[in-house]
C-alpha cells in the first residue's frame, strides 16, 4: 500500500514539476502576453495542482491534506481572476497599439 | 557533498544574484519587481534556517505589503526617476573595497564561533511553561521581552504620525492619498468580494495559531492591512480620513489595551508586563487580538500614505 | 563549510551589497532597496547564529528569532517613511536622485 | 521519498531562476509581472514540498501567506498598469 501511494506521489509531483518547466519555456518562448498568460495559468493549475495531489498521501492526517487542497484552491481562485484582469489590460493594450 | 548541500549552494547564488539585480537593474520598476521575489527567496531561506516564525514575517512584509509601497511610488515617479550622477571610478572602488572589508568582517567575526555557542533556547524552554504559551518565539515576544513588543508598536506609530507630518499643511486631517483603481471592473470587484473573507479568517487563524505554533498578531495584522487596503483600492469602501475619531481610536486601542496590561502587572504580579500566573493566557490573547487589531489598522493607513485631499474623490 | 556557514557568508555578502548600493546609487528608490538589502542580511546574520544557538529540542535560539521579527517591523516602518519622503521631495523639486559628490551641477536644482 | 521531493523543490527551483530572465526581458511590464506571479507560485510548490519532506505543517501557513499577499501585489501592479492609461499623467493634483 505504501509503495502505491510513493508511487503515486513520486509520478504526480514528476509530472507537476513537468508542467512547471512548461511554464517557464512557454513565459520564454511564446510571442505575446495572451500566450505567456496562458503558459503561466497552466503551472496554476496544473503544475502546483498536481504536486499538491502527488503531496497529499504524504500528508499528515486529514487535517494536514485540508490544509494542502485549501492552499491550491485559493491558488486557483485568485490565479484565475488575476488572469482575467491581467488579459483585460493586455487586450487594452493591444488595442490601443 | 550531499546533494541538499549542493541545492542549498545554488539557492543562495540564486538570492545573491538577485540582490545585485534590485541594484543595477535599469528600470525601477523591474528593480522593485526583482526585490519582491529576493522577499519571498528569503523567506524561503528563513525555512531553511529553521524559523518559521520569521518566514511568515518576512512573507507577509517583503513580498506583499513592501511590494504595494514601492510599486506605488514607481508609478508616481514613472519616466522621471532620473539616472543621477553615478560616483566616478576613485569613488566606486574606494565603496567597493570599504563594502567587501565590511563583508569578510562580518562573515568571519560570525564564524569564528567560541567553542559553546551561546543560547537562550534553554533558558526560554526552561521557563516556557509559565508563559502558558506553546511557542517559544511568541514567549519571547509577549513574555520575555514584552517590553520590546511594546516599543516595537509605539514604533509603527511614531512612523505613522511621521508619514502624516509629510502632508501638506491645507489637508492635515484628510483622506490619505492611496492609488485607486480609476474604473474597477466587475472582476476585480469580484475579486475585492471574495479575498477579505478569505485573508480575515487567514489574518484571525495566524493570530490564534501564534500562541501555540509560529504565527502571531503582526502576522496577522499584516493579512488583515492587506485585505483592507485590498477593498480600498477596489473603492468598496472609501479611504476614511485621518481625523476620523474611530480611526484613532482603532489605531490606539492595541498599544493601550498593552499598556493596561502592563500596568494591572505592577498591582498583581509586582512588575511592569508581568502577568498573573494564572490569567496570563487570557490576558496575553487579549492583548493579542486588540494588537492584531491596531496593527492591520496602522500598516494599511501607513501604506495609504499622507493625507492629500480633505474631501473624499 | 555547512549549510549555517553557507547561509552566514550569504548574510554577509548581502550586507556588502546594501552598502554598496546605499553609497553609490544616485537614486532615492534604489538606495532605499539597497538599504532593505542591507537590513535583510544583518537579519539573516541573526538567523545564523539564532540557527547555531540550537538547544534545549529547539532547532533556532527563539531570541534572536523575536528580535528580528520586531527589526523587520521596524525596518518596514522606516521604509514607509522613506518612501513618503521621496514622494514628498519629487512632488517639491521634480527630483527623485541625490547627486553624488559636488557633481558639475547644470542647473537642474532650481526651485528648490 | 524524501531525496525524490527534495529533488522536485530542486527542480521548481531552477524554474523559478529560468523565470527571471523573462522578469529581465520584459518586453512589457505586463510579462516582467506575470513572470513574477510564476515565480510566486513556484515559491508556494517549494515551501509545500519542503513542508511535507520537514514535517513541519506550520510551513504549508508560509505558503498559504505568500499565495495570498501574491495576489495583493499583482492587484497592487494591475492598478498602477490601468489608472496609468486611463488617466494621463496629471501631477497638477498634488502639492
Amino acid at each position: 500500500m505504501t509503495l502505491t501511494l510513493n508511487i503515486f506521489t513520486i509520478v504526480a509531483v514528476s509530472a507537476g514539476s513537468f508542467f512547471f518547466m512548461a511554464g517557464t519555456i512557454g513565459l520564454l518562448r511564446f510571442p505575446d502576453t495572451m500566450t505567456r498568460l496562458h503558459a503561466l495559468t497552466k503551472v496554476d493549475n496544473l503544475g502546483l495542482g498536481l504536486i499538491v495531489f502527488g503531496l497529499l498521501p504524504q500528508a499528515e492526517g486529514l487535517l494536514g491534506a485540508l490544509k494542502l487542497l485549501c492552499v491550491w484552491i485559493f491558488v486557483q481562485l485568485s490565479g484565475a481572476i488575476v488572469s482575467q484582469l491581467v488579459a483585460q489590460l493586455a487586450r487594452r493594450d493591444g488595442e490601443q497599439r | 557533498m550531499t546533494p541538499p548541500f549542493i541545492l542549498e549552494i545554488a539557492f543562495v547564488i540564486l538570492i545573491l544574484a538577485i540582490a545585485v539585480g534590485t541594484l543595477v537593474a535599469r528600470a525601477a520598476f523591474t528593480a522593485v519587481l526583482l526585490f519582491m521575489i529576493y522577499g519571498l527567496l528569503i523567506a524561503i531561506a528563513w525555512i531553511r534556517l529553521s524559523a518559521v516564525d520569521v518566514a511568515l514575517t518576512e512573507a507577509a512584509i517583503g513580498g506583499g505589503l513592501t511590494g504595494m509601497l514601492l510599486l506605488g511610488a514607481v508609478a508616481r515617479l514613472r519616466e522621471s526617476e532620473g539616472s543621477g550622477e553615478e560616483p566616478g571610478l576613485p569613488t566606486l572602488l574606494a565603496a567597493g573595497t570599504f563594502c567587501v572589508l565590511v563583508s569578510a568582517a562580518l562573515g568571519t567575526l560570525v564564524l569564528s564561533r567560541p567553542e559553546v555557542a551561546p543560547s537562550l533556547a534553554p533558558a526560554v524552554m526552561d521557563n516556557l511553561a509559565q508563559s502558558a504559551l506553546g511557542n517559544p518565539v511568541a514567549a519571547v515576544l509577549f513574555v520575555f521581552r514584552a517590553f520590546d513588543t511594546l516599543l516595537e508598536k509605539v514604533v509603527l506609530l511614531l512612523a505613522l504620525i511621521g508619514v502624516w507630518s509629510l502632508a501638506p499643511d491645507r489637508v492635515w486631517g484628510g483622506v490619505p492619498g492611496l492609488r485607486l483603481y480609476a474604473e474597477p471592473s466587475s472582476i476585480l470587484v469580484f475579486l475585492a468580494q471574495l479575498l477579505p473573507p478569505i485573508g480575515i479568517m487567514i489574518g484571525i487563524y495566524m493570530f490564534w495559531t501564534g500562541a501555540s505554533y509560529p504565527g502571531g498578531a503582526f502576522q496577522g495584522g499584516t493579512v488583515l492591512a492587506a485585505m483592507w487596503l485590498l477593498v480600498m483600492i477596489a473603492r468598496l469602501q472609501p479611504v476614511p480620513a485621518i481625523s476620523l475619531r474611530c480611526v484613532r481610536l482603532l489605531l490606539v486601542v492595541g498599544p493601550v489595551i498593552f499598556v493596561a496590561i502592563g500596568l494591572l502587572g505592577f498591582v498583581f504580579a509586582g512588575a511592569f508586563l508581568a502577568y498573573p500566573p494564572d490569567y496570563a493566557k487570557p490576558l496575553i490573547v487579549i492583548a493579542e487580538a486588540t494588537l492584531t487589531l491596531s496593527i492591520g489598522v496602522t500598516l494599511g493607513l501607513l501604506v495609504a500614505g499622507p493625507p492629500d485631499r480633505m474631501q473624499q474623490p | 563549510m555547512n549549510s549555517i556557514a553557507l547561509f552566514a557568508y550569504c548574510g554577509a555578502a548581502m550586507v556588502g551589497l546594501g552598502l554598496f548600493g546605499l553609497i553609490t546609487k544616485p537614486q532615492v528608490l534604489r538606495k532605499i532597496l539597497a538599504f532593505n538589502v542591507l537590513g535583510t542580511g544583518v537579519f539573516l546574520l541573526f538567523g545564523v547564529i539564532a540557527r547555531r544557538g540550537a538547544a534545549a529540542g529547539l532547532h533556532s535560539d527563539p531570541v534572536p528569532q523575536a528580535l528580528v521579527i520586531t527589526g523587520i517591523v521596524v525596518a518596514f516602518s522606516a521604509t514607509t517613511m522613506a518612501v513618503v519622503l521621496l514622494l514628498r521631495l519629487y512632488a517639491e523639486t521634480g527630483e527623485a536622485t541625490i547627486d553624488s559628490d559636488d557633481p558639475p551641477s547644470t542647473g537642474t536644482d532650481g526651485g528648490r | 521519498m524524501a531525496n525524490f521531493l527534495f529533488g522536485a523543490a530542486g527542480f521548481v527551483l531552477a524554474m523559478v531562476a529560468l523565470g527571471l530572465f523573462c522578469v529581465l526581458r520584459g518586453p512589457s511590464d505586463t510579462d516582467r509581472m506575470l513572470s513574477a506571479q510564476l515565480i510566486g507560485s513556484g515559491g508556494v510548490a517549494v515551501l509545500l514540498l519542503v513542508a511535507t519532506v520537514t514535517e513541519n505543517a506550520s510551513i504549508v501557513d508560509v505558503a498559504l501567506m505568500l499565495a495570498l499577499l501574491a495576489v495583493f501585489a499583482a492587484v497592487a501592479f494591475l492598478r498602477d498598469a490601468s489608472s496609468a492609461q486611463i488617466k494621463p499623467p496629471n501631477v497638477a493634483d498634488r502639492a
